[in-house]
Formats: C-alpha cells, structure tokens, sequence
C-alpha cells in the first residue's frame, strides 16, 4: 500500500467473516496504480470523515450522451492516479447471466485500461467498472462492443432496464422477464444511449407479487407478473404439510391479509374472489399451491426516491394485461407516456411526481387510459372535485 | 493506446440473455414446477420434465476485482459448465444440474472467503451504494459500514433463523440509490448542515433557476450579493437534502463533523401478505465512526435481535412493528422517541395518531 | 485549474473541458472547444444550435430542455449527435459556453 | 313588547344537568353495569344496585315546532317523571324505571307519528343540517332529503336487522356542518359552476384579502378590473367548493340547474375495530329533484341493500368495501367509476393503488 | 298555507312513515305568521331549486359578540314575515337532558317571539330556535336566562362543548363526560360568548372509545375515556355467550382489528399488551367483558370539516390522563393551546390546520408537552428532518 | 336597500345596518351608526379603536384579527365591549365603516 500521512484506517476492514472490499481494492492495487491511489484517497477519507470527489464530471464516448459517470479527485496532487475516476456502466445481460468466457473478456479489458475495480453490479442492474480516465473512454468502448458489450444508461435517459431470474429458474414467472427487458432494451437503444426525457425512466421486470427486483419501489415503470383466474390447490398436498408440523392456521390461514382463507384440517378454502394475489400462502406451501393459469401482468407507475416530493411507490396503471411478444399494447402505452411526459414535464421531474402534478385523471386522459378503479387504493375523501358541466 | 477496432459500432444492447443460460435452465427455461430450499444458501428447482437445477450462493461485497471475477469463473468452469449469474443483491450464484457438485462447490467458495447463504428466512446481502469510494454525494461509506455490519450478522446470512426476509440497504445520501426507502432496515447518510453558498463562483457554473426550483423547501432562493446574481441559503428552511448541490457543485454540503448516519425500519418490497411500505425513521442521528461504524453496528445488531426474538413466522419487520404498535418498538428497542421521529413535510398530518386505539 | 490552449485562445477551464468564466467566451473560442469534442470546423447547422443555446440561456439563465432544442432548431437528436458527437450536453453546451449541465446522470 | 326583566344577567351557561336527571339516572349515575336490547328502540340499563333503567327511543325529525316539543313533555310527564332526553343523533329518549311503562309509551309515540327504533344494529337517524330552510350556503335542502330517504329506510330503523351500525348524514354544502365526513353514508349538497363574482359591489362589502385567502385552489385572485380593485376567478382552478362566498357575499355560488348532490361511504367515527375512517366519494352528481329526490333514495337505498346482504356481522361499510375491495364495490353497486372518484387533492398521491393487491 | 304562485310540492312530503318536518312547519304556522312564509318560501325553494336567504347577518344581544346567526330573505317582499329569520343558539344542559318543565319555559318563550320552529338539536349541540327578529332578540335572551338559558356559541369562539350520555346512563364511561362539559362550559363562558380567537374552536367529550358523540371527527379537542389496564373477563359470561349461540372465534376473534385475542371453546385469551382499546370484543360481549379499572381519557387534537385544507380527524396529543375535578391538567394545556394558536394562527385557521402549519413537533414544543410515540401513527418516511446541530 | 337616517346623515345601510358604500363614511355617519349600536356619544376611548379599526384596513383591506385588536389598542375585550356593547365585529367595524364581518359565525 503507498506511504500514506494518515494510519491505514482501512485494515481493520480485511478481516472478519464478510468477504472483504478492502482486499478487493488491494488485489487489484497489485497491478492497478488507479486502485492504489483509491486505497489511498479512501483511507484518507476514512481518517477525516469526509469524501474527496469532486462534484460530477461530464464526459462520454462518441454519440452516446450517457453511460460514463465523470469522477476527479479533489487531491489530484496527492492521489493523481485517480484524478480521473470515471465509472462506465456497462448493461448486463438479462437476469445477470453470464458464461464465464465472455465475462473474462470484460475482465481483460478493464484490467488494461481501467482500475479492475468493479460492481457486480450496480443498483440499476449495470455491470459498474468503476474508475478510468477520460482518454480511455472510447477505446474501452470499441474494445467492449467488439466483444458484444454495450453501455447502459445515466442521464435524463430511459435506464438499463432490468428484471428478476424469472421463467430461467423460478416456477412462478407469470411472464418471461427477461424477454421483455432484452426486447425493450432494444427497442429503445436510442432513448437509452441519448437522453431527451426531463429526467431518468427506470424500467423493472418482475415476474410475481413477490417482486425480487424491488420493482415496484424503484422503477418509473414497473411490470410485475400476475394471475387472474384461482390459486391451484393440491388438497393432498396441503395435507402433508399440515402432517409435516406446518401450523397452516396461524402461518398461511392467519396471515392471509385478506382473510379469505379458511382450513378445517382437511381441506384448504380460498375464496379466490377476494384473495388479492399476494403470494404469501404459494410461498409458504409451494407444493401444494400454484397460481392461476390465466397470466399476465400489472403494470405500475412511477416510483421512485425521495428526492425531491418524497419517496414514491409504483401505482397501478393497467391492473391487467397479458404479456406477448411484440408486446406491442405495452410500448403503445409508454410511447404515449414518454410522449407526454417529454412534452409537459418539467426538468428533473420523474413521471411519478408529473402524475401526481397534474393528477393521475387528467395523466389517463393524455394517454388515453380510462380510469378504472384497480387504479386506485380508495375514491377521493375530499369534496374538492373539478366537475364538468357542458 | 491500443488501435481502435475496425469498425466502430454502436446501439448493440447487452448481450442476448439466451447466450448466457445455463444448459439445464435453458432445457427447462419456462417450465420450473417447485423448489426447495435444501440448506442455508443451497436450493433446487424442479421442472415439468423433472430435471433439477441446484443453485449454490455466496456471499459478495459486491465491489470486487477482476481477479476475484475471474476465480468466479473458475469456479463456473468448474462446477457449472461454464455459467454463473449475480442476484438483484449483488450475490453470486452458481448453478448445476449436478447435486454432487454442491458440497465441494460450497467448499470451495468458503475457502475463497464468500460465505454460502442468504437464502429463505435469513439475512441476505446488504444491496448498497458508492461512498467515499466513488461519490460526490456521500455523507458516509457504503462499503465499509456494509462489511462492518454484516462481519456482525454473518451469521444469519449462514442459517434460516429469521421469523421471515430481512432486507437491509445502504444509501450514503439522500438521493437514495438503492432500495433504502423500503427496506426492513435501511442505513442513510445524512448531512446537518446547510450548504455553504460560493456566492461569486456559483453563477458562473450552475444555473440559478435549476438551483432556486432544486429545493423541496424553497430554502434556496435568487439574490444578489453585492452586485452578483447568485443564490442564498434560508437556513431555517434548509433540512439538509443535497438537492440544491447535486444541482450546482457551488453548493456544497459536506461536513466532516455533522455529517452522520440514520437508521429507518420496516419498510418491504414484495406485495407477501402485507403492501409494500416505506421505511420509517427509527434513529435519526449516529456519527460517522470510520473504520467500523460500531454504533451503526450495534443499532442494527439490537433492532434485528429484538424483531427476531418477538416476530411471529413470516411477520416482515414493519408487519411486525405494525401489530405490536410502534410505542411498544421504541421501547423494546431503548430509543428514545424525539421530535425528528415526527414527520413535517407534506402529509405529516396523516402520520398522527388518528384514533384511541393505543396500546398502554 | 487546468489551462486550454489552441491557437491564439488561452483560457481557463475545468477538467471536463468546460468554460470557468462563461463571460470569456467568444466565437474564437466555440472554435477552439468544438476542436475537444471532434468538431472541427464551426458550419452554420452548429452556429444555429450554438446561438440558440446562448440566447436560451441568457433568458431564462438555463440550458433548454432537450426536446425544446430540436423542437425549436429543427435538428432532430440524430442530427444534433452528427453536429456534436458527444451529443447536446456535453457536446454543444461546452462549445456555447454555457455552465456545466449537471444532476440528471 | 313586553317589558324587560327587571335586571340583565350575562353568562349563566346552560341550566346544569344534574337537575335535569331523571331519579333513577341520578342515584345510579356512574354505576351502571350493563344494558340489553330488549327490542328494537327499548333498551334497559342495569345498575350495580340493580336497579334498572329503560329507555324508549323515538326518531324526531329535528326540525319540530314547540307543540312538538310539548307533546314530548307531557309523554315524559305521563310515563317518565317529566324528564326526557336527545340524543347526539336527534332522537328523543326517554327514560323510566318502569319496566310497566315500555309498551304504552311506545304506543303513544307510534300513535304520534314517531317511530320507535334506531338502536343495535339498524339505521339510526340522519344527522343533518340547515339547507333552504336556514342557509345562505345550501347547494340542496336537508330536511326534504331526510324525510325522503327515511320513509324508505324506516324499517330498518324499527328493526335490527343489519349487519352493523349505519349511520347516515347530510350536509347541504362543502362546509359539511354535521358528520359527512366520517359517515357510513354520507349526502352531499354541491355546485358545479363557479362562484359569480360582483365585480364592482365586491371591494364594499368583502375583504378581498380574505377572499383570496379563502381558496383552497389559489382561484381567487386580486384584479382591478376596469379601475375597481377587486377579485377575479380562474375558472378552471375552481372547484366550487365556496369557500370564498362564505367569506364574500359578493361571489355567489347557487345555480338552480347545476347544484345537487354527491354520494360517499365507508365513514366511520367509532374506534370499534376500525379506526375511524373518512368517507369517500361513491357518486359524484345527482341532479336535485325535489320534493322527494327519488335519485338519492335510490342511490342510498341500493348500497343499504347490497351492504347488508353481502356484510359480514359487525362490519361497518366501510370496514366491508376495504374486505371486497373497491372494485368490487363499485361493480356490485353498478356505479360507474369515473375520473371523480379519483383524488387530486393535496395527499392524491397516497390514494392510488401502490400494490398489486388486486382481485380480479 | 299561504296562496302561491307555486304548486305545493311540500305537501308531498307530508305523508310517509317518518315523522314530517313539513308537518311541524304548518303546525307552527297556525299560530305564527313567521312559519308560514317560511312555508312558502320554502316550497318556492322546492319548486326553483334554489335557496332564498341572503349571505349571513350580523345581530345578536348585547355584551355578547356571538349565539345568533343573522338570517335575511332575499324575497323579502314575497315573504315578509321571514325578512328576518334569525336562528339563536341555545346552549344545551350536557347530555341534552330536560325536565319537562323548564323546556316547556323555552316553548312559551319561543312561540312568543320566535318562529314556534326548533331543532332539537343542531349538529354542534345547542338547541336551535329557528327564526325570530332583530328587535326580539334582546327580550328572548332576558327571558331565557331569567329561566336559566343562556346563548351558545357562533363565531371564532369556544363553541358549545357538548357529550355523549356517559355516565348517566352508559356501563362505559370512562370518565364523567357531563361534569366535565358543564365545568368546561362555565369556565370558558368569556370565551364561548366573545369571539376572540382564528376561528371556532369545538370540545366533544366521549366516555370511551365507542364516540357517541362523534367528537374525534368534528371537535378541536376531543377527549375519548380510556383505560390502561387489563379488560376485566368472565370467563363464565363467556361461556354463556357461546352457549347461547355467538360465534366468538369469527365475530369477536376474527374482528379483532390487534387479532390479540384467541378462544379455545372454554376460555377466552386477551394479550392485553396488543390489545388497541377498540372496544369491539366489550360492545359485542358486554356481560362477560368490562374494561379495566385504571381509567382515564386519551386528549385528541384538530379534528374538522374540510374547507379549507381538507377534512382532519382529531389525533393524540395526550395519550392517557385521569380525568377529576378541578381538571387543571386540562385547562392548564387549553390556555396553552389557545395562547399559541390565538397568537400565531391566521385567520381562520383552525387549530388542526395550525398544527400542520407549523408541525407537530414544534407545536408540542411551543405548549410544553414532550414528544412521545403514541402521537403518531408512524414515524416519518421522508428524511427531510430540521436537525438540530449546536 | 334600507336607507338610515339619523339627525342630519342619510345613507344606504344593509340589513344589519352596515353602511353600503363605505366611501361615504365620515365622523357624523359614526355617531349616526353608533346610535344604533347603544352607544350615545363617541368619546375619544371610541375613537381610539374606531380609528385604528379605519388605518388597519386601509393598510390591509382587512379588519385585525381581535387579538390583534387588543394588544395593539391596549383595550381589553371586556372595555371593548363596555365601549361597543354589541362587540368588536358587530359594533366597532361597524360605527368604523368596514366591511361587514363574515363566514365565521
Ligand atoms: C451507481 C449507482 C449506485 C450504486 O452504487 O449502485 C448510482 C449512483 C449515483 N446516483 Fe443513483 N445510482 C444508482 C442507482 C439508483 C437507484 C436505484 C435503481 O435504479 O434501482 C436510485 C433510486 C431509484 C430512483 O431512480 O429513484 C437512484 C437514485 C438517484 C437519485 C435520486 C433520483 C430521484 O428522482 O429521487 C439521484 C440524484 C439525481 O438524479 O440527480 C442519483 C444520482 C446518482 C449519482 C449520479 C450522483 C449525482 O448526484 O449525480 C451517483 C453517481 C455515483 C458515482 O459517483 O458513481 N441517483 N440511483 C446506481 C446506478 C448503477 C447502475 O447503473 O446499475
Ligand atoms: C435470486 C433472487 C432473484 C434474482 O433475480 O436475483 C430471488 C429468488 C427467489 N426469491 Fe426473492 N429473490 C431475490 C430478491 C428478492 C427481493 C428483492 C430484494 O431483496 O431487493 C425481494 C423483495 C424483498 C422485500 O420485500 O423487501 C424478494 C422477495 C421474495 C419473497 C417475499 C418474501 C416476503 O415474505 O416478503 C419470496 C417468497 C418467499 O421467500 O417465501 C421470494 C422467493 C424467492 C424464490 C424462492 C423464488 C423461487 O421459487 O425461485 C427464490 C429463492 C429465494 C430465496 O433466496 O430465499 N422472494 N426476493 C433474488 C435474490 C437476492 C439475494 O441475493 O438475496
Ligand atoms: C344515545 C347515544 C349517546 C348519546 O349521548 O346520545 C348512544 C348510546 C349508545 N351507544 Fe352509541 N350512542 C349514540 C351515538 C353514537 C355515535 C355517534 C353518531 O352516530 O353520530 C356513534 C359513532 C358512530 C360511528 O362510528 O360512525 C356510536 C357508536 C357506538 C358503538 C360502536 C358501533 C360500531 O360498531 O362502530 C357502540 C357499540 C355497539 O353498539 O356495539 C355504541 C353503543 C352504545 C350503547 C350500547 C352504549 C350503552 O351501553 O349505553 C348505547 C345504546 C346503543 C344503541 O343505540 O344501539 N355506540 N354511538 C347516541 C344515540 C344516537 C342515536 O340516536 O342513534
Ligand atoms: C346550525 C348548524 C347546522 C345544523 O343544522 O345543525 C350549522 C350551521 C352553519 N354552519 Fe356549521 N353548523 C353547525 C355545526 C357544524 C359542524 C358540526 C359540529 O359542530 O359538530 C361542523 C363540522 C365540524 C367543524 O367544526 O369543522 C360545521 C362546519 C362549518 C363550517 C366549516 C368549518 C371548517 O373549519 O371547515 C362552516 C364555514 C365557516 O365556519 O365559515 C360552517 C358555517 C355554518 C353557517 C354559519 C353558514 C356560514 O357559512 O356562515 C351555518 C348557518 C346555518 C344557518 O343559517 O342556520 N359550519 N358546522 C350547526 C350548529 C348548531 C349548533 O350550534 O348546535
Ligand atoms: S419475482 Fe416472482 S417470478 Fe421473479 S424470481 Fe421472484 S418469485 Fe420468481
Ligand atoms: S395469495 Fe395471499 S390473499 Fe390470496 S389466499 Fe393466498 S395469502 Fe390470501
Ligand atoms: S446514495 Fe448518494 S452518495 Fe450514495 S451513490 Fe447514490 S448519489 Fe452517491
Ligand atoms: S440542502 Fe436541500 S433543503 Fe437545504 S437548501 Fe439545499 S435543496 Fe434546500
Ligand atoms: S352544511 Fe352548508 S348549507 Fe348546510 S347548514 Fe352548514 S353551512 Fe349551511
Ligand atoms: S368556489 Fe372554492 S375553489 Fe372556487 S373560487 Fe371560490 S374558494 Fe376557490
Ligand atoms: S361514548 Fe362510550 S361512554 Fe359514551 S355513551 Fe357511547 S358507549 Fe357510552
Ligand atoms: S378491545 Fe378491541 S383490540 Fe382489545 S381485545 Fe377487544 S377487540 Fe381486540
């Protein structure tokens, strides 16, 4: 590690039982004088409690407007290996799937000209190199494309769309999420890679209620799996679990938050017509219960984090829609959105805040959605209503 | 620099998903029937046909080097026919049709230092943020905090203990990268003080209107400070957000001294049983204690303790702070109750108590 | 603070290349920034865009959103990346000499 | 006019009511154990002394004339002892140890005109307000709706037949005198067209910055209009609630055509179970037809029905749409739901649907 | 009735099963001229659709800057007997109990002077009389106190404080409601008849958590009897209920809202730490179940209609506080709130809608009580906290 | 409109007696209206309040809050009412002239 003024603060950081980032930036300072530098700036930090980037940089590769966060060090002199620390985000494929062969490749390339740091991945779902100077932005770029890589999105841009292990391993996608994400990713490589929007648009893929991308907390458009029709119920199946020690009454029946459950010890009973799909007796007797067969999805709108009118959760927009490729109803939709949103949004005002700007009835008229009452948790409590007479 | 590729293309997408799937995935893409959750961080998938496909995962810290990559691959090449994947918590995992492969694939990802679990009623891994490590922004480490934290709870990520998931996160700043907003318990950094204004430097690199319309509470208003057109700061009015700065670098909030961290509880994210909820402000101030935040340590330590020991089955932090009502949480967690636990901006008035229904 | 140096222009700018003091800019020096962001020669498409960001921004003391610039230039995005490579923000806001845009990334 | 009394006395306060308690509530005040419902509109209390007290209720349709009034006291003289109360819904009650008492007194208040009924589990009064009789304010009248509305639903006050308590209210505009706001249903005097503004007679007769004030949605703003300083309306920033003619006699709101009512439910103001709820817009124009409004009887008369058919005991309406969802409400309702129903207030944001809770 | 250009349409409303107020109005009309224009101006209302009284007035009795609320017609020719129609307010005794006596003392007086028309009660719960003129207004107010009434409240003033019947005559009360609202009512007789504060300011007293008198939707201050300790069970009462046919797991465990309760067929189980005070479980199965002994009132702050902000409910200031005379506790945070709100409210701005201005918190702080959590539903989403630094 | 005559004054009231046209308010038109309010003659304790009552709401286009009204006088609401028997808003506003009152009641 460099001669440093302060005492190597982060050493305390190597041990313990949780792998270790400490030894990260280390295994790669072995090579990396950029990943030296940070150790440095880092521990630096560490001992005086503050952080020492520069506010953001503004750099990018040819013909893109996104997908490099520009990073200076305020301590060039002191830490000049990292006085440009770009990050480049890099779109991962659907699901996070990869073949070891091609994620090599990434490897080499960001060993060479970058600090072989990374983030597996980022919150967005990128691949996150982090750290590279300005004039290594465009070769890193070829070389990566030429090994059919692509940069994700930053900026006032649709987002790296990304989406849960889905239909590659999980018995209750009600959809194919990672066709969706590959097939909008591609659709919109041009809303990605040049931002036009007032500001970023997020798109996450869930293929159930249970929800393993936090999509409904952290896309502007969120497309969870669902079904319609009842809950398959194996009888005999239920029946072993009960046999096995499994308290149905208190841990399934119990906590049903509908309670449209019932169990006499014999028989399961759902009252399917009030059961609002929350997933939580599949997920506690998965062999015994299975979703509906009539599947699709819901689509939400619009969360987001707190900044600037406070956090916001994705609210329902179409309570129901099958999911088929083109998915043509699908980007019909957000094309009107983004066409709205482009044209009467404010600068950095995320679709969810616009929605609750100029409410959400007014939003479904732009877009021509007629209001349905999935939309919404419960009717208006105030008298304050914008009648129209002719 | 190395000659440019031939042909500079552009607007290709990631790679197509259908290159990446593991073999036994790819035969029963679709088709999965069941699962079960054999052994702390070990699962296998069922499908139609009755092929299996075993699923090992470890534990990441999520900033990893090339080399470390590169022993995943290993790894993959190894066991898993070449194919591995990371989770939408920044795990790996390894998969295989092979049930025999499990064991010494486990072994051998311990040996590497990546504990194998997260899996079921546990604590999985702590989905987090930049920090000093790359940020402008940060009030506080990601990395660091995140190892601190989970050295202490590694243990529940290594066995399935927990009444039900409990979902930790880490935002260094407001901006809240991540899922901090609705997690079981988030980890915030937070500012305490106002921006410091440079008055003269500011109009000429930031925009005075973005600046003034940046402000959730209109703290940052246009003036002109001795005959520049510039911004300043209603202190009174300034609750600390960073917004004005992400806006305009003249603007900096940074401060070594009050900069800090908070703790928030009971939010979720999946629609199981309960709605998805946002989390709620349990401590609202902890000083930045680098290099092992052991106070952020020990407030999670206790909040987890407490929920684990009292929760019913499945019962979600925030569903279960719901039933036994928050007073009761407070107390059983010794923290003290204060005036920053009462919301002040706009549908405050819906947090109060609006009912008798009180536990005593 | 890193000096930028072509031709007879000398001036002060940040490590992204973009203008400390936006009252120094004149058309030598849109010149003189366009040869950073590969643009060599300054014709009348990026002379339109350039002055129509200079008098947005002494308006209404921002840059234009960019669906208002094509809208109002008549350049679609693709022609604004053909003018500018590195695209509206980056590209044609330094070579305008307007404050750095930032937030949104 | 008669000569005033011999001196002015100011500030008496009401007479105290401890003179007014009829024996038996006097010697048992405070002591009472319990109570049963003996019937519909008769009830008894029992005291730890077990002594009794039995109450006969009587709908009153509040409005009365004095030989109204009288004709209760000389029942309360007949059979209680000359006492007799109301109640916070406006019923008349009246009290006696007598258990003898029960049947004739209810045979006189029947024979009255004055059913006897509206506890337990059944509709009680409706608590109601001014409309034409009294108020400038009324988008409606109160009393004819009552009347109207009552004499369909009479039975189920005389009887106890109901699901739950259900309590209805009428408030003849936005001002909401009275519980509409919390009411299982709830009707709703409105306008619909903005406030007329009295360009030059406004700046005599108002404060005009009260009048701006006065608007919930910024309409109201000050004006000169042709040389007179006054107020102006933006008209698509109203939404007439009048507000600003409750403060302006100059901006009058009344339109024969336009006014009418709206419908809302699933209020609630006691903190059995449920904690208190508002109630929220069902339908949100019915024309006004007097003398007998048959769209409003209808339109409660149908969710009375499709409540009590489909609730589960003791479920409140409110307390049943939240179980069936509000889908579902409004389908078995055969309401249309329109873009009314949705908020766009100050909190709409918190009103839409963020789950994927749905039943389909 | 009158002759009318209009047809009578009232007359529809004067059969049917319940009691007819158009009935009263001709009742009265036979003696008062009064009753019977308001007869016809009311039926012309039913036939125009539209009402027919000017914007309030401005009359009332000496020394006293409230308790009558002027009323004009806007037909006076028409109608000239209610060119004046005042209504006065009445301050009800608590409870809203009579001996037949006195109220027959009101009758004479009003059928005297006023209208002979009333309305027993009005929502806030004085006695209306509906309808009299400017020059009656003096001698009716000699004449009601001579009787010992006096005038409620109008204007921004302590309005009448009314209860439920409590301990009177309910098995529930907490407290004693009626004590309370006349101490109350005479402590605060200045500020019931001379407005002087923002706006109206409403006290409800219900003995327990039932609210019978509707007082945490429509008072200022809302004070709900209580208790903190242990529901009081018979478990033999119990039993019986069972016996006699109550389905105690669905209709008093299943509704539950803390579903703190559970029921074996023998026994009755309350975790009584869970339990919310609901009152459920004790209205359903009164003879087996009475709340504990330690008893008290919760203090609720804010409630009201919804201009202009929107409808608030009243919510906790005072979690649990023992209500006995002289009630200092009480009056001591009263004065404490009016000083405040009186001082910094704007006009017309009702305390709930003050507390929302300014924040709970620092209200709390301006009138001297702590912070503590049972004020709030839930601590704060958002992280825009004011800290407090040195 | 009723018209109110009074010794030698003559203008249009409403109802409750408040002057219709406040531009024609001047010292005789207060005593006129006083008489109506039980207030014979207007002494300076009167004037006192009637005139702070006239530069308030030439100031704001409001009458103060009551309050307000005290402090700023030094009157208590009881002398105010010793003064004006009918009250602040009933007497006072309206021997001042002002604009009647409203919405609170
Ligand atoms: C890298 C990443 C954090 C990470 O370590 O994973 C990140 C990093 C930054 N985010 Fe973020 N955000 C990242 C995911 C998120 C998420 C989570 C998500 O996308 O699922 C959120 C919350 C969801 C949302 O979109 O609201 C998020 C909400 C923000 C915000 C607040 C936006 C808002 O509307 O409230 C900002 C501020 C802004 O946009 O100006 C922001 C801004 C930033 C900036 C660009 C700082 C700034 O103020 O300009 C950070 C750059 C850090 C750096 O120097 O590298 N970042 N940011 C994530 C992107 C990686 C990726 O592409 O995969
Ligand atoms: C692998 C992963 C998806 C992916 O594409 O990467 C995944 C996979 C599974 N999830 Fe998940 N979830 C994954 C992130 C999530 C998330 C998102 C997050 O944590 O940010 C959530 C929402 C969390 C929240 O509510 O805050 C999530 C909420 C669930 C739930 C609902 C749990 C609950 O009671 O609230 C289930 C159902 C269950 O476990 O019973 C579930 C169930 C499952 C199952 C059993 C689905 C299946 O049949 O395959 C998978 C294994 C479960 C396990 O790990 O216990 N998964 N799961 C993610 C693993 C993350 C990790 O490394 O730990
Ligand atoms: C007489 C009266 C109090 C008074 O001072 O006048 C009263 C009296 C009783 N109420 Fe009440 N309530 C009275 C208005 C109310 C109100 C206020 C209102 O309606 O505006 C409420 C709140 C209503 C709401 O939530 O919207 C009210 C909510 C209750 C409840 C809770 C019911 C529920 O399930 O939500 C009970 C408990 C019960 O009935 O099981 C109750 C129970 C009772 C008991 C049984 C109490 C007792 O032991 O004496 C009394 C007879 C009940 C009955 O009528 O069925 N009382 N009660 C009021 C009669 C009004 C009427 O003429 O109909
Ligand atoms: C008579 C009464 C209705 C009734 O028929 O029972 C009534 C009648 C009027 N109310 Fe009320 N309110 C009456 C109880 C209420 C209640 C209920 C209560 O007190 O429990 C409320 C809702 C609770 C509350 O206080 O918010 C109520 C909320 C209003 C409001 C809205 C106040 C607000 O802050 O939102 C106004 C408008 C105003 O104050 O300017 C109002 C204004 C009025 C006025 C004075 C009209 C006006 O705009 O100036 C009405 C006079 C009618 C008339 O000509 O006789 N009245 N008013 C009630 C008083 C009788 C009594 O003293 O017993
Ligand atoms: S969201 Fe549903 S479909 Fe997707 S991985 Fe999770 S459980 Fe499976
Ligand atoms: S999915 Fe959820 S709501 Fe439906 S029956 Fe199961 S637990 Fe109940
Ligand atoms: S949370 Fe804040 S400090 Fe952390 S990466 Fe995001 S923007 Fe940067
Ligand atoms: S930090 Fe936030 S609250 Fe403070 S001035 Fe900046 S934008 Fe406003
Ligand atoms: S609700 Fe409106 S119209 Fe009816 S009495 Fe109250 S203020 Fe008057
Ligand atoms: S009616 Fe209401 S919304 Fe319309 S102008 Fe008047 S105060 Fe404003
Ligand atoms: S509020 Fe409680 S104490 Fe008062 S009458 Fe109702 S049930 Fe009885
Ligand atoms: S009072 Fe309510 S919360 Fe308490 S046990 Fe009874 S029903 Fe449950």
């Amino acid at each position: 590690m460099p001669e440093q003024k302060f005492p190597d603060k982060l050493q305390e950081l190597k041990s313990g039982a949780w792998p270790s980032f400490v030894k990260e930036i280390e295994n790669a300072a072995q090579t990396s004088p950029m990943a030296k530098d940070l150790y440095g700036q880092l521990n630096q930090s560490y001992n005086e409690k503050i952080g020492h980037w520069k506010h953001g940089g503004i750099v990018g590769v040819l013909g893109y407007g996104g997908g490099v966060i520009g990073r200076y060090s305020d301590l060039p002199e002191t830490w000049p290996n990292v006085s440009h620390f770009h990050t480049m985000r890099i779109n991962q494929p659907a699901a996070w799937f990869y073949r070891a062969e091609d994620l090599r490749k990434v490897c080499d390339i960001w060993e060479k000209r970058g600090s072989g740091l990374t983030n597996m991945h980022g919150s967005t779902g990128d691949i996150i190199l982090l750290g590279t100077t300005t004039p290594e932005l465009e070769p890193i770029f070829n070389e990566l494309t030429a090994i059919g890589f692509d940069l994700g999105g930053s900026g006032s841009c649709m987002r790296t769309p990304s989406c849960c292990v889905g239909p590659a391993r999980c018995e209750w996608a009600m959809y194919d999420t990672l066709a969706l994400t590959y097939d909008l990713t591609m659709t919109y490589q041009d809303e990605l890679h040049r931002p036009a929007f007032p500001y970023k648009f997020k798109f996450k893929m869930a293929g159930c209620p249970n929800d393993c991308v936090a999509s409904i907390a952290r896309a502007d458009m969120s497309i969870i799996g669902i079904w319609r029709d009842e809950i398959q119920i194996d009888q005999d199946a239920v029946r072993e679990y009960a046999e096995r020690g499994l308290n149905i009454q208190s841990v399934v029946v119990g906590r049903c938050p509908t309670r449209c459950m019932a169990w006499d010890s014999k028989e399961l009973f759902i009252d399917n017509e009030n059961c609002s799909r929350c997933m939580h007796c599949i997920n506690v007797m998965h062999r015994a219960l299975r979703p509906g067969n009539d599947r699709g999805a819901t689509l939400l709108i619009g969360s987001k984090a707190p900044i600037m009118e406070g956090a916001l959760l994705s609210s329902v927009l179409v309570p129901f829609l099958e999911i088929v490729p083109p998915y043509d109803d699908i980007k019909g939709l957000v094309n009107n959105i983004w066409e709205l949103w482009a044209e009467e949004g404010k600068n950095r005002e995320r679709v969810g805040e616009f929605i609750q700007r100029v409410g959400l009835a007014n939003f479904l008229d732009a877009i021509g959605l007629e209001p349905e009452p999935e939309m919404i948790a419960f009717p208006r409590e105030n008298p304050y209503v914008f009648y129209r007479t002719e | 620099m190395a000659a440019e590729p031939v042909k500079r293309v552009t607007d290709i997408g990631p790679p197509h998903y259908g290159k990446y799937l593991p073999p036994v995935v790819k035969a029963n893409y679709g088709k999965w029937v069941d699962h079960e959750i054999l052994e702390p961080g070990v699962m296998v998938h069922i499908a139609e046909s009755g092929a299996k496909v075993y699923t090992v995962r470890a534990a990441s810290p999520r900033l990893i080097s090339v080399n470390k990559i590169r022993a995943y691959c290993d790894l993959a090449d190894k066991y898993c026919e070449g194919f591995l994947r990371f989770t939408s918590r920044n795990n790996v995992e390894f998969l295989t049709a092979k049930a025999e492969n499990v064991a010494p694939m486990k072994k051998d990802l311990e040996a590497l230092g990546h504990p194998v679990g997260g899996m079921a009623n546990s604590i999985s891994n702590i989905v987090h943020t930049q920090g000093w490590v790359h940020c402008h922004s940060a009030a506080t480490d990601a990395s660091g905090i995140v190892k601190s934290v989970m050295d202490a709870l590694h243990e529940e990520f290594t066995h399935m203990r927990m009444p039900g998931k409990l979902r930790i996160a880490l935002a260094c700043c407001l901006n809240m990268c991540g899922a901090v907003h609705c997690s079981d318990i988030a980890i915030l950094g937070i500012h305490r003080k106002p921006p410091k204004v440079e008055t003269e430097r500011l109009p000429k690199i930031c925009e005075i209107p973005t600046a003034v319309a940046s402000c959730p509470t209109a703290a940052v208003r246009p003036a002109n400070i001795s005959g520049v057109n510039t911004v300043e700061v209603i202190e009174e009015s300034c609750m600390y957000c960073a917004n004005c700065f992400t806006v305009c670098p003249a603007m900096k909030l940074n401060d070594a001294e009050n900069d800090g961290l908070s703790i928030w509880v009971g939010g979720k994210v999946s629609n199981a049983r309960h709605e998805p909820m946002f989390s709620k402000l349990a401590i609202p101030y902890i000083p930045n204690n680098p290099p092992c935040w052991p106070e952020v340590v020990d407030a999670v330590v206790n909040i987890v303790k407490i929920w684990s020991k009292n929760a019913q089955p499945y019962e979600r932090m925030g569903e279960w702070i719901e039933r036994i009502g928050w007073p009761k949480f407070f107390k059983m967690a010794g923290i003290p109750f204060s005036r920053e636990h009462i919301d002040d901006f706009k549908h405050a008035g819906l947090t109060y108590k609006r009912s008798t229904h009180i536990r005593f | 603070m890193p000096k930028f140096e072509w031709q007879e222009v000398s001036i002060d700018v940040d490590e992204d290349g973009f203008i400390e003091d936006p009252a120094l800019w004149n058309e030598q020096v849109a010149l003189a920034l366009a040869s950073t962001e590969g643009v060599d020669a300054l014709t009348e498409d990026h002379w339109k865009l350039i002055n129509y960001l200079r008098e947005y921004y002494a308006k209404f003391g921002i840059a234009p959103m960019i669906r208002k610039l094509c809208k109002e230039t008549g350049y679609s995005l693709k022609e604004i990346y053909d003018l500018f490579p590195s695209g509206p923000a980056k590209g044609a806001c330094k070579v305008a000499g307007l404050a750095k845009p930032t937030g949104c990334v």
